[in-house]
């Protein structure tokens, strides 16, 4: 890790660690008595975890003056369903499914990440034709989760209709999902060692038709939302963080980059086929709700890019490399991260040598980041917590696991 | 036939029966108001839900109903069947009486609205002010019941459109005192607070308010149009029961038929507060041009249109009765929505044989009762048009605008609507002296 | 309908200017009144003024004075009483209302308001003969007209209250202005 | 009925006034003080407003209105001395405003 935290060089990075490392871990004093001043407007309300704005089933502990928000405690875990243990009595094989169940707006992105993770500790690498399907289905999955933000951050904000718009769009993804192994949601589309199945036929084509039909519909979104005023009031400075907390904090993702920090596991640490198209990364410049915002509507037309190179150079060959029935790794411990559409999903697992691991570890990118709300909500209002949870993008099946 | 029935019908002047004194008839209009009034609520229900998911590429309700538009009717059953929870915790009286207040004010502002110069049921002396009055009385219903419900997010939201409804009455208020001060721009220079004297005022001046002083006029009414919009607490301004963030506002302890009074107190406050928009700047019940084109053909022309837009009503019918699967499935919402199709057709049938029997053959004859009583059909005609066309503002509004933020929706209003309709007033004033 | 009233003077209120309406808004705002000063729940308390607010409008109407009504409503009803709730809700009540009603000194209080009405009644019985059965009829149509001209005027000439006008706006700002610091946190 | 004559109006605010001299000398909190307060204001104007029909004049009238700003001003400068009270004390009762300074 130390190396890779070398690699995001900042000066400012030490100071700002210890500064979050002597933070106290729960920061809402919510036993401490009254304040004899002031105190009569001070409010502590719960939102969620049934709250029509919270993405499930999170709890946000709000200590507000008036609408002035003191501080926030997260209560997590109400969708905790114990997946890293699991994990220890199913063989790799078995828990493969599990992943998708995480965060599953982006199964293929958990699968991807944990297929190759076996795959590393294995030994074992899967053919380029499984590399390439892998590439298109995973950047259409960073597409469709993107969607799926834009779509309940914006209603979270209040607009209504791009709701409606991303999920028209984004059904178009699922369908080529559905087809492609019968799984809309959670696909479970990849095997260790490479792709259970071949595309089907027409899969090139339809995979085309999809991107000549979606890029108009990207500038549908940006069309109701990137000018429009209010939008603009909603989230423009709200929310902000620095590149440097947010490295502190491990905050990774579109909500790294749009604080200016140019860092994508696609391009620093190449997976899969990353190395072989020809991508940028997106960086905002003031890490606020809407450079988010723009950062993942860039990062939409960036994956395009990417299907369209890897659907034109798709090449020929077997989709599985060879690998045993029942699988064995060798005794030993891999971490495994790929860049997920939240940010950097890691696997850490460890292998006894059995067919089950030993212990195995997801580091969640929601979760991660979920870390970064008390510092961006500070000070701000009731309304703009709202906007901010929207904005960090969390799945809490994948924050609870 | 009784007197008192008689006297009112006979009266030569186009009076309300307020002025004319006649009890019976002011008690029908208010009847006939307040049945109209909840049908344009219900009518309003099924448009919005309709318009807002076409706007949104979906269908809306389509299962009650052709088309859904038994919808609201089938709304109005559930709600009035569920049960009806007061919270334990809740101040049970005023929980109670907090959905009266709200509908009460609601409802009690149409007692001036002029549909027509004698649509109406009373014209007051202080009409505009006794409006602005009565609908700002609707703000405590809503902090009552935010207060009774006895929890934090009804409370916040109580407390978020007090402050807001407050904030935004003072910018409404100046806007339409401009328009009152324009209506002063006569030769004897005294305007008026009579909503039916705002019609009179821009009908002499032979010019809607909102064209009035271009574009000073239009600024103020623009003005309005905002504040409006925030006072009967509608997206982009819904922040008294901002979904997202207080889950309802402060409704959310409500269900059942005391939540179905917020839902028609708020929409009866939206078509209020649109009448009062259409009274002072768009020329009330007046049709297009009334002083340029005042031949009696134009008149006539123009009084055409009731019966045209039912019969396009009526089309627009027909083509879903077209459209609509041939599957036996769907055969009785076809034969439904063919029945009311026809029903449309009928009515505009009869508008056309109204407004063909009632066309005023010599302008020099006294009007026959036919004619009076299509001038009367033209009248709402164009008022109910104008408001019309509000109602799809508000809800286009809704599809397409994120929500304010609190803080930002107080300083719009004190900052930038309160200094520029106050400027509007100033130099309104101005002008207006200078031209007299 | 009246026939005996002249329909140009007092044709507008007519039909509300009942002995029978006199009584309903007078019993609704001594009504009100008296749960004002009785309720143990300010928010209840409110409530009841503004039954008695809206009562005394109906009888300014009753009394040809129809702007006064219209300013009580907008004013009093939707303005002070919309502050009051929003300061009640502000203001932790669930301590006071569980508390004594009354302050330590209402024996006096109760007393001194009771010789008042005392003195009110000896005054009217004594005076009610000064007091002319039959009311004039005021222009109910021009009121508003009639009152914007002794508040500004008329035809460039001062009128007798402008000037009273103008100080009461300077009142309003400086209650603006001390609401605004009193209520501020910081300064 | 007997008709209704200026002397009827009086009593009613006669009435109105004592309430609200009750409510003031004998509640204990501040807003319902305040809201008496209100009362007897209301008293007064109606007071005003049957006179100026009784003389047939508007003087009543006018005063009547003035009555009322200085009612919006009395209110709002009341009010927010109670919050800035309320912020220091935690306290709306009258009985407990018992100190010059703090």
């Amino acid at each position: 890790m130390n190396a890779r935290a070398n690699d995001r060089t900042d000066d400012h990075i030490s100071d700002s660690t210890n500064d979050v490392a002597n933070r106290a871990p729960s920061n809402l004093d919510l036993d401490a008595p009254a304040t004899p001043y002031l105190d009569s407007n001070e409010l502590i309300i719960n939102m969620g975890p049934q709250h029509p704005a919270t993405h499930g089933v999170l709890r946000v502990i709000l200590k507000l003056d008036g609408e002035k928000v003191l501080g926030t405690e997260c209560v997590i875990g109400y969708l905790h369903r114990g997946v890293e243990k699991i994990a220890e009595n199913r063989t790799y094989t078995m828990f493969n499914p599990y992943v998708d169940r995480m965060d599953y707006v982006a199964a293929v992105s958990n699968g991807l990440g944990y297929c190759e993770a076996v795959e590393k500790l294995m030994n074992v690498e899967a053919p380029a034709r499984a590399k390439y399907i892998r590439v298109i289905l995973t950047e259409l999955n960073r597409i469709a989760s993107h969607q799926l933000w834009l779509g309940t951050h914006a209603l979270d904000i209040g607009a209504m209709t791009p709701l409606f718009y991303t999920f028209r769009d984004r059904e178009e993804i699922l369908k080529i999902f559905e087809k492609y192994c019968g799984a809309r949601l959670t696909t479970h589309a990849f095997r260790i060692g490479g792709c259970q199945y071949e595309t089907y036929a027409g899969f090139e084509k339809e995979v085309k038709n999809f991107l000549t039909y979606v890029a108009p519909k990207i500038d549908e979104y940006e069309e109701l939302l990137t000018t429009n005023r209010i939008w603009l009031e909603r989230t423009k400075n709200v929310g902000v963080i620095s590149g440097a907390d947010c490295i502190a904090l491990g905050v990774t993702g579109p909500v790294l980059r749009a604080s200016g920090v140019k860092w994508d596991l696609r391009k620093a640490q190449p997976y899969a086929a990353y190395s072989e198209f020809d991508f940028e990364i997106p960086v905002g410049t003031n890490g606020d709700t809407y450079d988010r915002y723009l950062v993942r509507m860039a990062e939409m037309r960036q994956s395009l890019r990417i299907i369209e190179q890897a659907v034109n150079r798709i090449p020929e060959g077997p989709i599985m490399a060879k690998v045993p029935k029942v699988i064995k790794p060798p005794v030993g411990e891999i971490y495994h991260s790929i860049e997920a559409p939240k940010g950097e999903l890691g696997y850490f697992i460890v292998s006894d040598g059995t067919t089950q691991p030993y212990r195995l570890r997801v580091r969640p990118p929601s979760f991660v980041n979920l870390q970064a709300l008390d510092r961006m909500v500070r000070g701000l209002l009731v309304a703009d917590v709202i906007a901010v949870i929207g904005t960090i993008d969390i799945v809490l099946g994948e924050v609870d696991r | 036939m009784p007197n008192f029935i008689m006297s009112y019908l006979n009266s030569k002047d186009a009076i309300t029966p307020g002025a004319a004194g006649s009890q019976f008839w002011a008690l029908i209009y208010v009847f006939v108001i307040f049945t109209g009034v909840s049908v344009a609520v219900m009518a309003m229900n099924w448009l919005e839900r309709k318009a807002l998911a076409h706007f949104q590429i979906r269908l809306g309700p389509m299962r009650v109903g052709p088309h859904g538009l038994l919808q609201p009717i089938a709304d109005a059953i559930k709600l009035m069947l569920k049960e009806d929870i007061i919270p334990a915790e809740a101040d049970q009286f005023v929980f109670w009486v907090a959905p009266m207040i709200g509908l009460l004010a609601a409802f009690a502002v149409y007692t001036v609205i002029p549909f027509g110069p004698s649509q109406a049921v009373s014209d007051m002396n202080i009409g505009i002010l006794f409006m602005l009055g009565v609908s700002s009385l609707g703000v405590l219903g809503i902090v009552v019941a935010g207060w009774a419900s006895n929890s934090h997010y009804p409370l916040i939201g109580a407390l978020r459109s007090s402050a807001q409804m407050v904030s935004y009455e003072v910018a409404m208020g100046l806007a339409v005192v401009s328009a009152i001060l324009m209506t002063s721009m006569n030769a004897s220079g005294t305007g008026t607070l009579s909503m039916i004297g705002f019609v009179r005022a821009q009908q002499e001046q032979g010019v809607w308010f909102i064209f009035k002083f271009f574009p000073l006029g239009l600024i103020a009414f623009v003005i309005f149009a905002i504040a409006m919009v925030a006072e009967t607490n509608r997206a982009p301004f819904d922040m008294a029961e901002a979904e997202s963030e207080l889950t309802a506002g402060y409704h959310t302890e409500y269900s059942g038929l005391r939540w179905s009074l917020f839902m028609l107190a708020e929409y009866a406050a939206m078509i209020a507060v649109s009448s009062i928009a259409v009274t002072l700047w768009l020329g009330g019940w007046m049709r297009p041009f009334p002083n340029l084109l005042n031949a009696r053909t134009w008149d006539f022309i123009f009084s055409l249109f009731p019966a045209l837009t039912f019969f396009g009503l009526a089309a627009i019918g027909i083509v879903g009765v077209v459209r609509m699967s041939s599957h036996s499935f769907f055969r009785i919402q076809r034969i439904g929505l063919a029945v009311f199709a026809a029903v449309l057709g009928f009515i505009a049938l009869l508008l056309l044989v109204i407004a063909v029997a009632g066309r005023s053959a010599d302008a020099n004859v006294a009007a026959s009762s036919a004619s009076r009583f299509r001038e009367g059909i033209d009248y709402v005609y164009w008022f109910v048009l104008k408001v019309a066309v509000f109602m799809y503002l508000f809800i286009w509004y809704r599809a397409t605008w994120p929500r304010y933020r609190f803080d930002r929706l107080m300083r719009v209003g004190w900052k930038v609507l309160l200094p520029i309709s106050l400027g509007v007033l100033i130099v309104t004033a101005i002008v207006g002296v200078i031209v007299s | 309908m009246n026939p005996g009233l002249n329909p140009g003077m007092v044709r507008d209120m007519a039909p509300v200017a009942t002995p029978f309406f006199f009584y309903l808004l007078a019993g609704l705002a001594v009504a009100g009144g008296v749960l004002v000063i009785t309720r143990r729940n300010a928010v209840h308390s409110a409530l009841a003024l503004i039954v008695t607010l809206l009562a005394v409008a109906g009888l300014y109407l009753m009394l040809f004075a129809p702007f006064v009504a219209g300013v009580q409503i907008i004013v009093y009803a939707g303005g002070i009483m919309v502050l009051f709730l929003f300061v009640i809700m502000l203001v932790n009540i669930e301590r006071s209302s569980k508390d004594r009603r009354f302050n330590r000194m209402w024996p006096v209080g109760l007393a001194a308001a009771c010789a008042l009405l005392a003195l009110f009644v000896s005054a009217f019985v004594k005076g009610k003969a000064l007091f002319p059965d039959r009311m004039m009829s005021l222009p109910e149509s021009s009121n508003t007209q009639q009152i914007a001209t002794m508040l500004y005027g008329e035809a460039g000439k001062m009128g007798p209250y402008t000037f009273a006008f103008e100080i009461a706006s300077l009142l309003l700002l400086v209650a603006i202005l001390g609401a605004v610091i009193m209520t501020k946190k910081k300064i | 009925m007997v008709p209704i004559t200026t002397f009827h109006y009086l009593v009613i605010a006669a009435a109105l006034f004592v309430l609200g001299v009750i409510g003031v000398l004998t509640r204990r909190n501040v807003v319902i003080v305040l809201m008496s307060i209100e009362l007897i204001l209301n008293a007064v104007n109606l007071n005003l407003v049957a006179f100026s029909r009784m003389w047939g004049n508007l003087h009543g009238q006018v005063f009547a209105i003035f009555v009322t700003v200085d009612a919006a001003a009395e209110a709002a400068v009341g009010l927010g001395i109670l919050i800035a009270f309320f912020r220091n004390r935690e306290t709306i009762n009258v009985d407990e405003i018992d100190l010059l300074k703090w």
